[in-house]
C-alpha cells in the first residue's frame, strides 16, 4: 500500500487536488441497467480521491465475471485476466512492487468457485491485496446458473429441478482460511461500502470484503428480504469494534455469545444489554469473527455487516523484502562470477 | 601422510573409461560418483555424468526398486556422453548387480562387495541362486572384495560401532576405484574433512575406509596393474562441473543481471525441475524474488504479474505442470508479455516415469493452448548449455515481449559435465526501455506496436500518464480497447503469428556440420545432441560422411532450415519421442524426413544412433 | 378470427431469401427470428438460421455493442448455409441499422422503424447525421415504418400502457415480415397463446401488434406486392429444427440408451457450450446425471471416476476448459477408460471472442498433453449433425477405452436447421461388455488387451475377483502394475499409439464428392461443411469441376485420405485457424495443401470460398 | 456406504469371515522404513474386515505423494490420480455409484495446496467420501518442501531462509467450507485411529480425517512436542462427545468457553469442573468445533484430537438419487422418441 498525498504534482509544482475523474477511465460502463455493481463502482471511485492514492500507483486486478469488468473502468492500471485467477496475478504483482496499491475484483464463481484455491492461498499468506468479491449468488456473465453462495435449492439454467449444493459462507470460509481482514457490505448502502472499502485498503496484508451485489436479470431481490428499506434494521446487525452487538430501530435486538460459542439473538430487553457480546475485531483469535458470521446462515436470517476481524500480521511482500535485505546485508549483493565459481573450479591453460 | 601409489607399480594407460557405481539407496552412491567426479575433473580429464535415482520415494533396502546409480565418463579427449554403458561395474549388493549386470559388454570389469551376497539380499534381489556361485558372471573380470568388513576392520581401531562403520563401505569402493585409475587423494581427503567438519569421527571413519580401498588395490594381489586416464587436452579456460537445474537458474540470474531486471521466480515443485526452485531460493543477495505456489496455475499467474509489475518473470515445471498453465500461458500471449516458461521434460503422459527423461512435451510447447496461441521455443543441448539456453529465452522474452518455452529435460537437468565459466562482464546487454510517454498524441496505446519486432510497449505501473487495461478478451490493434469486431480479430491473430514468426530474422542460421559431400543429414535437438554428436564422431571415425544439424530455437525454426534440408537427399530426425520435430518439418517444409524414436526414459545411446545411420546411408 | 392474405393481391415468387433481424438486446429479436423460422419449416421450406448475440452482458440500450440479430435463410430447395449476406433486414434502431448495413448487397431491403430515429438514438450509434436524411442509404429499397407507434395505437383498445405496448413492436416486425413472405399466421398466434398463456394482456398485446403489421403490409401503400418461397422437395420425413447444442445433447442421451449405460455429464458453465449442461440437466428422467462443477479441472475429474464407476462418462466446455483438462485428459489417456471430452470452439486465444465461432482448438485437441497421450477426434459438421457426431464419439470411446474430443463450434452450437428425425428404435447397438471374470488364470490383469481392438477391459467396482487398482504412472504391459522398466514403457506409449491409429480400420472411408474429371479437391473439417458445400454448388454450377472432401474424424484420419489426397493435383483447405488441418495433412502425406483461412470469429462466406476456389484453378 | 456383512459368500454357500489379507494387495508397500504411513495403512486394513463391506466395493482415490501411494497397497478398487484431483475423481465415482464405499487418501500438499479448491468443495457438498489427510506439514514424494501446514520459518529446500506463509488449520478451513463431519487424530494410536476411521466411514456425506504423520525422512518429530508419550497427557486434548472437555494424567487441564466464544485452557482446580465446556459434536452451528480447533495454533499448544464435528446433512449421492427418482416418478421413464419431439415437428410425404 502506498501512501499518497491526495494531490497530484502535476510537474507544474502546482499541487492538485485528486477527483474523482482521475479514477475514471474513457471507457463506456456496460453493465445491464440497475445492476448492483454501477454503485460499487461508484463507491470506489468516490473513495479513490480521498485516500489519494495517485492512478499510476494503483493496479486493478480482476479475473472474469461482470463484476471482473470493473477494471477497465478505472483509469489506474488494470489486468482482466482469466477466470478464477485473479488472486495469483495480483499476489505476482503486489510481490514484484510492494510500492504498488493492488486491489483484486471478482464475482462469487470467480472467487470461490473456480478460484477458491487462490483466494484462501492469498488469504493465509497475507498478501497486501484489497479483495472485493461482489457476491450476487449466481452467475451473471454465463446468464444464470447458480454458484458458490447460491441457497439450496435454488432453480436455475444448470438446476432446473433445483440445486442441491449447500453454499459457503463467504465470510466463514475466509476466517478459516486464516484472513487477517474480514468485512462485509452491501451495494445499497455507499457510505458502507465507503467505509469497508477504506478499512480495507488502510489493513497491511490480504483483506477481504464480501459486498452483496443484486444482479436484477439473473438473481434479482436475492437481498430483499435483509436488504429493502423497511427491514434493513431488523434485518442488518451493524458491528461496530468496541460496542455491544445491537440491531432493530430502537436496539432491541442483540447478539450474545451462549456456552457453546454460538452468536445467538436475543431481546435486550429479556437479557439486558450487559450480556451483550462486545465487538472485538482485532482479537487474535478468530473464534468471535467465525460465530458471528453464522449469524447469516443465508440471507434470510439477521445478517452481520461490517469488519468482522481485523488483525496484524505480517504482510507477506515485506516480509519477502526483509529477508532479501537481511540477505543482501549479511552476503553482500550478488556477485555473479563469485556465484558460478560456487563449486571447485580448475583452469586449463 | 597420504597414500602414494608407489612408483614402480605397472600403468596401463586408457583414452577413457565409463564408471557406474551401483547401490542401494543408502548406500551413498551419488555421493562417491560426485567425488570421483570431481576429482577427475580437477585432474583434468574431459567428463559427463549420468545419476539414476529411484523414482520410489525410498524402496524397501536390497530391492530392485531401491537401486540408486552413478556413471562417469572421464576422458582423456573431448568427450560429450556419459557413455552407452559402462566398462567397470561397481556393485555394492545383489540387486545392484542384478539391476545393470544386463547393460554390461562382454569383457567389462566387476567390483563386486561380497559381503552383501548373503540369502536374505539374494532374496530380495529376486536371485535363485548366488551369481557369484554359477558361470552366469563368466563373461566379464570379477572382482569380489569384501568391501563391508574390510571397513569395518579398518575403522575398528577408531572405535566405531560396526554398524556406523559400515556406513563408511561406500568410501572405500571410491577408493579402490581412485587405486585402479590412479586418481589424486589429497583433494578428496580435503573434502572429507570440510564436509564433515563438525563431526570428527565420520571424517575419521570415512578417510579410514578411503585409504584402505586405496590400500587394497594396491596391496591385494587381485589387480595386476593399475590404469591411467590422461587429461584432456580441453580449450583453455577456467572451468567448473555443472548440472543443468544449476546453470539453468544461474543462466536467468544472468539475463536478469544483464536486462537490469529483476528477477521473480514463481514455481510449483515437481520432479525434475525442483531443484531450479531450490537453487533460485538460495539467491536472495541476488535481489531474486522465489514463490512456491499452491500449484502450477498460481506460479503461472503470479509470474504474469509479475511481468505486468516489470520484473523478469518466470514460472518453472515439468509437463504436468505445463499443462496446467495451459491457459495462463494463453493469456500470456494475449497480454504479450515477456516471460519465461520452463519445461524440464520428463517421461510421460500423465505422472508417466517422473524421475527418467523424454522430449514428448515439444508438440505441447507448440500447441498447447486453445486458439492461436504461437510462443516462441528454445531447447538447451546438454547441461552446461542451459545456462545460454536460459539466457537466450530471456533476450528473446523481453524484446518481443511474449512468453518464451524453454525446453530441458531429465538427463540435462541432473546430468553434469565440466563448463568453461563464461566471462560475466562481458554478456551482451538484453535490457529493454520500459514505456515513459504517450505514445499516441497524449494518448497511450498500449498495443502500439515497434515497426521493426511487432513488439507492443511494455508500460509498468507507476508510471504518470500511461495507466491501461489489459485482458485476454480481443483487442482493438493500436489502442488494445476491447473489440468484438470480426476484421480486427483476424488482423491481431495474423499480428500475434507475425511477430514470432519474424524472431527467425534475430536468430543463427542453422549450424550445419558438414565434413562436405555428405548426401545424408541428421537433425537433432535438445537433450538428445550428445549420443547424436558421439554417433556422427563415430560413423565419421569409419570414414562415412554424414552432416548434422542440431537445433536450438524449435519456433520459429532458423530461416535457413528449409534450404540446409534441401541439399540432403535422406534426412534423420532422432527422437526421445514418437517424432514430433520430425512431424513439425515435414509439415513446414514437406521434407521425407525419418523419424527414429525411442520412448524408453532414457537417452539414447550413441550406437544405436550409429547403426540407424549407416542402416539409412545403405538403403 | 385471423388475418387470411386476400387472394387478390399480387405476389412474386423467389427460390430463396435471406432476412436478419436486427434490434436492440431487448428488443426480442431472437425470439421473431426463432418464430419465423419456425413457421418457415413447418410451412416446409429448407432453411437455416444464424443468431449473433452481443458478448457483452447487457451493452446500454442502443449502442452498437448492444445490438442483438438472427438471420434466416429460407427456401424451396435444399440449402446447407444461412446465407452470406441478407437480402432484407430489419433494423429496429439506428444501432441496428449501422452494425449491418455494411453487410447489405446493393438492391436489398430494408425494414426501418423510423420512430427509433430520434437523435438520442442516433448519438448512441454513432450517426452524425440521421442516414434517412442524407443519400447514404440509396443503393438499398428502403421502407420507413413507424413500427413503435403504430403499435402503441394498435394496442391502445386493449389499455395497454405505451411502455409495455412498445414491447410488443417485435411482434409487429413479425407480422409485416408475415405478410412480405405469406407466412402461415395461425401457427404464430397459437404460440403466442400458449407461451404467455399465464399473461393474457401481454398475449393480447402481442397478437394486435402482429397483426398491426401483417394488416400494414396488406394495406399499406408501400408494397405493392408480398413474396412466397415455395416449400422443397425435402427427403420425406418426420422434421424438427434443431440447434447444435440440443443435437449433441441428445446424441449423448441417445449413445447412452445404445450403451445400455447411465449418462453423466460433469461440467462447468462457459460461453457456448453450457447450453448442453442446461439441457441435460432437464433430463432427469431419463437417469441422466448432471453436475455443475467448480471449475473445468473438476469436471473432468468427475467424469474420469464416473467412467471408472462404469458410466458414460461426458465433460462438456469450450477451450479455455479444455486447456484445464489437459492434465486430467492424459490421466484419461494412461488409464485407458471411455470418456468424451466436448470441445464447442469459440474465437481464442485466451478469453477471445467468446460468443464467437472459430476452428483453432484442433491442435490442442491433438496435441494439448505433455508426453505421447494420443486421443480420437470427432468433428461435427452442421447443427444436426453434431447428434451423429456425439453418437460416433460415444462409439469409439466404449469401444475403444479411450478419451474421445467431440469438436464443434459456436456457429454449429447455436445455428439451427431442418433436421429429419432418426429412428430411435434402429439405433447402432454400441454397447460393450464389462469384464466379469479373471481374465489371467487365477488373476485380473487390467491392462491384457483385446487383440483386434488393442481395448482393455473395464472391469468396474462392485464386480468380485477383479479388485484393481490403476493409475498414471507407467505401467506393466498386461499387469497394469507400476513399472520403472525402460523397455517396458516404449512398448507401453506405442501400444497406446497403435491402439488409437488402428481405429482407422474402424472408420468409413473418405466420403469424396467428385463430378468426375476434377484436379482441385477442397478438403474442409467440422462447422465450414455448409460455406463449403455451398461453395463448390456454386462453382459447378458454373460448369467447372471441384472435388470436395469433407471429414468428421480428425485423428485418426480414414485410412484412405492419403490415396484420395494423391488423386488430385491441387488440395485447398479452408478452415477458421491459421491452417491446422492443413498441417496436419502436410507433416502426413507430405502433400502441398494450400490453405485458405479467416480468423474473423465469423463463418466462411461461400463466396470468398467461391473465389478462392476459382482462383486455384486458374493457377 | 454400503452396508457390509462382514461375510463373505464365496459361492460355496459358506460364510467366510473377512479378515486383513482380504485388503491386502499383492503389492510390495514402499515406503520408507520408519515412515508413519505404515502405521495409518494397518489400521485401516484392520478395521474394515471389522466394518465388513465387501473389498469389491470399496474404491480408494489418491492424487500423487507418498500418503496417496496407499491404494495401491489396498486389495480394492482404485484409482491413484494425479495431484490434488482425488476429491474430484472420487466424487464421480461416487455420484455415479452411491452404492460404493469410497475412500479418499492424501498428503497435506495434495489435499490443501493444489487440490485444496476440490477438497472444499466435496465438503461443502457433503459427497459420500471418508477423506483421509496424512498431515506431515512436509512434500515427502519431491523430497522436501514446505507445505501448506508448515509452521512459518521453516527451513526447507525451497525456503533456504524459512518459509513466510501463515499455514492452514485443517480443522478450522474444513469447517469453515460448511464440513459435516471433522476429525482428527495420529499415527501413533492405533486404537484412537481406528475409532475415527471407523466414524468418518459410517458418517453421511463427507468425513474429513486430519492425520498427523510422521515423515521421518524430511520431517522427522514434526509432532513430537505433543505426540511423545510422556508429553501427550498434557499436550492432546481428547474431544468425547457429551462430556467436559478434560485433559492431563488426571484430568487437571480442562477448556472452558470465553465471553468471546473463545477456548481457553484453564486449571479445573481454579474454574471448578462445572465451568468446563461440554463437547457437543451434533451442533448445528460450528463455532463450538472452530473454537476448539483453533487450540492447535500449531503442534506446540495443547493440541484436540477426536471428532470436532458430526452433524446430519443430505449426502450429495443420495439427493441426486432422489431428484431422479421423483423426475422419474412425475414425468415417466425417459422416452427418446417422444423427446425428439419436444420441439414441433412436420412431416414431408
Ligand atoms: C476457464 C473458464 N471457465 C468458464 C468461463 C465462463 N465464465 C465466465 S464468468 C463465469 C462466472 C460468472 O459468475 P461470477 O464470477 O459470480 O461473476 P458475475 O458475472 O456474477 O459478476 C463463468 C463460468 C470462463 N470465462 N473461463
Ligand atoms: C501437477 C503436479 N504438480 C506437482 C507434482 C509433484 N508432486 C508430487 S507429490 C507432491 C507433494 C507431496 O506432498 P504431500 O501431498 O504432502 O504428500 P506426502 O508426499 O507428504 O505424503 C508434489 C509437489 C505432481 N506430481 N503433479
Ligand atoms: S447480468 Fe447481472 S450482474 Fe451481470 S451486469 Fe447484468 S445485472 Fe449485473
Ligand atoms: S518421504 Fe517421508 S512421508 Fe514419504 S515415505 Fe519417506 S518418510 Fe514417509
Ligand atoms: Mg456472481
Ligand atoms: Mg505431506
Amino acid at each position: 500500500m502506498t501512501d499518497g498525498n491526495g494531490t497530484d504534482g502535476n510537474g507544474s509544482g502546482v499541487a492538485v487536488k485528486l477527483a474523482r475523474k482521475d479514477y475514471q477511465s474513457d471507457q463506456e460502463v456496460r453493465w445491464c441497467p440497475g445492476c448492483g455493481d454501477y454503485g460499487i463502482l461508484t463507491a470506489i471511485q468516490l473513495l479513490l480521491p480521498e485516500i489519494g492514492i495517485r492512478p499510476e500507483n494503483m493496479v486493478f486486478v480482476s479475473g472474469i465475471g461482470c463484476a471482473a469488468r470493473l477494471p477497465y473502468y478505472m483509469n489506474t492500471y488494470g489486468v482482466h485476466s482469466i477466470h478464477g485467477r485473479a488472486p495469483a496475478i495480483a499476489t505476482g504483482v503486489a510481490l514484484a512492487r510492494p510500492d504498488l496499491d493492488v486491489w483484486v475484483i471478482g464475482g462469487d464463481g470467480d472467487m470461490l468457485s473456480i478460484g477458491g484455491n487462490h483466494l484462501i492461498h492469498a488469504l493465509r499468506r497475507n498478501v497486501n491485496l484489497n479483495i472485493l468479491m461482489f457476491n450476487n449468488q449466481i452467475y451473471g456473465l454465463t446468464k444464470g446458473q447458480y454458484s458458490p453462495t447460491s441457497e439450496v435449492g435454488k432453480v436455475t439454467k444448470s438446476t432446473p429441478f433445483g440445486s442441491l449444493d449447500h453454499p459457503f459462507n463467504p465470510v466463514s470460509i475466509a476466517l478459516g482460511a486464516e484472513a487477517s481482514f474480514v468485512a462485509r457490505t452491501h451495494d445499497m448502502d455507499r457510505k458502507h461500502m465507503t467505509e469497508m472499502f477504506r478499512r480495507a485498503q488502510a489493513h497491511n496484508g490480504a483483506s477481504f470484503v464480501e459486498v452483496y451485489q443484486n444482479c436484477n436479470v439473473f438473481n434479482d431481490g436475492a437481498f430483499d428480504t435483509i436488504l429493502n428499506k423497511d427491514a434493513r434494521p431488523d434485518m442488518l446487525i451493524d458491528l461496530k469494534h468496541g460496542q455491544p452487538v445491537k440491531f432493530g430501530a430502537n436496539g432491541e435486538h442483540g447478539v450474545v455469545i451462549n456456552e457453546f460459542g454460538e452468536a445467538k439473538i436475543v431481546s435486550v430487553a429479556d437479557v439486558g444489554e450487559d450480556k451483550l457480546v462486545v465487538h472485538d475485531e482485532t482479537r487474535a483469535d478468530p473464534s468471535l469473527a467465525f460465530a458471528l458470521s453464522r449469524l447469516a446462515e443465508h440471507p434470510e436470517t439477521p445478517t452481520p455487516v461490517g469488519v468482522f476481524r481485523a488483525v496484524d500480521r505480517p504482510a507477506y511482500g515485506v516480509a519477502m523484502q526483509q529477508q532479501i535485505a537481511v540477505a543482501s546485508e549479511k552476503s553482500g549483493p550478488g556477485d555473479l562470477a563469485g556465484l558460478l565459481r560456487s563449486a571447485p573450479t580448475w583452469t586449463v591453460a | 601422510m597420504t597414500v602414494e601409489a608407489t612408483p614402480a607399480r605397472r600403468v596401463e594407460t586408457l583414452d577413457d573409461v565409463v564408471i557406474r557405481f551401483a547401490g542401494d539407496s543408502g548406500d551413498g552412491m551419488q555421493l562417491v560418483g560426485d567425488r570421483f567426479t570431481e576429482l577427475s575433473a580437477v585432474f583434468g580429464n574431459d567428463l559427463a555424468t549420468q545419476p539414476d535415482f529411484p523414482a520410489e520415494i525410498r524402496a524397501p533396502a536390497g530391492t530392485i526398486a531401491g537401486v540408486s546409480a552413478f556413471q562417469v565418463h572421464i576422458s582423456d579427449h573431448d568427450i560429450v556422453t556419459a557413455g552407452d554403458s559402462p566398462n567397470v561395474l561397481v556393485a555394492m549388493n545383489p540387486a545392484a548387480l542384478k539391476a545393470n549386470v544386463k547393460e554390461l559388454p562382454a569383457g567389462s570389469t566387476l567390483l563386486i562387495n561380497v559381503d552383501t551376497f548373503e540369502q536374505r539380499n539374494l532374496d530380495k534381489a529376486g536371485y535363485a541362486q548366488n551369481p557369484l556361485d554359477d558361470d552366469s558372471l563368466a563373461a566379464f573380470r570379477v572382482y569380489r572384495v569384501p568391501m563391508t568388513s574390510i571397513t569395518v576392520e579398518a575403522t575398528k581401531p577408531l572405535g566405531v560401532k560396526p554398524r556406523d562403520a559400515e556406513r563408511s563401505k561406500n568410501f572405500f569402493a571410491l577408493g579402490l576405484i581412485c587405486w585402479m585409475y590412479t586418481r589424486p587423494t589429497e583433494p578428496l581427503i580435503d573434502w572429507i574433512k570440510k564436509r564433515f567438519a563438525n563431526r570428527p569421527e565420520v571424517f575419521e571413519a570415512n578417510v579410514a575406509a578411503f585409504r584402505a580401498g586405496f590400500n587394497f588395490g594396491e596391496t591385494a594381489e587381485l589387480f595386476d596393474h593399475a590404469f591411467e586416464v590422461k587429461p584432456a587436452p580441453l580449450a583453455p579456460g577456467e572451468y567448473r562441473q555443472i548440472t543443468g537445474n544449476v546453470a539453468l537458474s544461474y543462466g536467468l540470474v544472468a539475463a536478469a543481471q544483464a536486462a537490469k531486471l529483476p528477477l521473480f521466480y514463481a514455481s510449483y515443485p515437481i520432479t525434475p525441475a525442483s531443484d531450479i526452485l531450490h537453487e533460485l531460493s538460495k539467491l536472495k543477495n541476488f535481489g531474486v524474488k522465489t514463490l512456491q505456489a499452491e500449484d502450477e496455475i498460481s506460479a503461472a499467474g503470479i509470474a504474469i504479474g509479475a511481468a505486468f509489475a516489470g520484473n523478469l518473470a518466470i514460472t518453472g515445471t515439468s509437463g504436468p505442470g505445463v499443462d496446467l498453465k495451459s491457459e495462463a500461458l494463453g493469456l500470456a500471449v494475449s497480454l504479450e508479455l515477456p516471460m519465461i516458461i520452463v519445461d524440464v521434460q520428463r517421461g510421460g503422459p500423465s505422472t508417466g516415469l517422473p524421475t527418467k527423461t523424454e522430449q514428448a512435451d515439444l508438440m505441447l510447447a507448440m500447441y498447447g493452448r486453445h486458439g492461436e496461441a504461437p510462443m516462441p521455443i528454445v531447447a538447451a543441448s546438454s547441461p552446461s548449455d542451459c545456462f545460454a539456453a536460459a539466457f537466450e529465452a530471456a533476450r528473446l522474452a523481453l524484446k518481443y515481449r511474449t512468453p518464451v518455452m524453454l525446453l530441458t529435460d531429465g538427463y540435462l537437468a541432473n546430468g553434469a559435465e565440466p563448463w568453461v565459466l563464461p566471462d560475466v562482464e562481458n554478456l551482451a546487454d538484453i535490457s529493454v526501455e520500459f514505456a515513459t510517454e504517450p505514445n499516441h498524441g497524449e494518448e497511450f496505446w498500449p498495443y502500439l506496436r515497434d515497426e521493426e519486432t511487432l513488439a507492443r510497449p511494455w508500460a509498468i505501473p507507476g508510471t504518470p500518464k500511461l495507466m491501461h487495461r489489459v485482458g485476454g478478451i480481443e483487442k482493438e490493434d493500436g489502442t488494445g480497447n476491447i473489440s468484438y469486431d470480426p476484421a480486427n480479430h483476424d488482423k491481431m491473430t495474423r499480428l500475434r503469428a507475425a511477430k514470432i514468426a519474424g524472431i527467425a530474422n534475430d536468430i543463427p542460421l542453422v549450424d550445419l556440420d558438414d565434413p562436405g559431400g555428405a548426401d545424408l543429414l541428421v537433425l537433432s535437438w535438445g537433450g538428445t545432441w550428445g549420443a547424436t554428436t558421439e554417433a556422427l564422431r563415430q560413423v565419421r571415425a569409419q570414414g562415412k560422411k554424414a552432416a548434422h544439424a542440431h537445433l536450438r530455437h524449435m519456433n520459429p525454426f532458423p530461416r535457413d532450415l528449409g534450404d540446409v534440408l534441401g541439399r540432403y537427399s535422406k534426412v534423420l530426425v532422432p527422437e526421445l519421442n514418437l517424432g514430433q520435430l520430425s512431424k513439425l518439418i515435414r509439415a513446414e517444409y514437406l521434407v521425407d524426413a525419418k523419424s527414429y524414436t525411442r520412448v524408453a526414459g532414457v537417452p539414447f545411446h550413441a550406437s544405436e544412433l550409429v547403426n540407424e545411420i549407416l542402416e539409412m546411408m545403405k538403403s
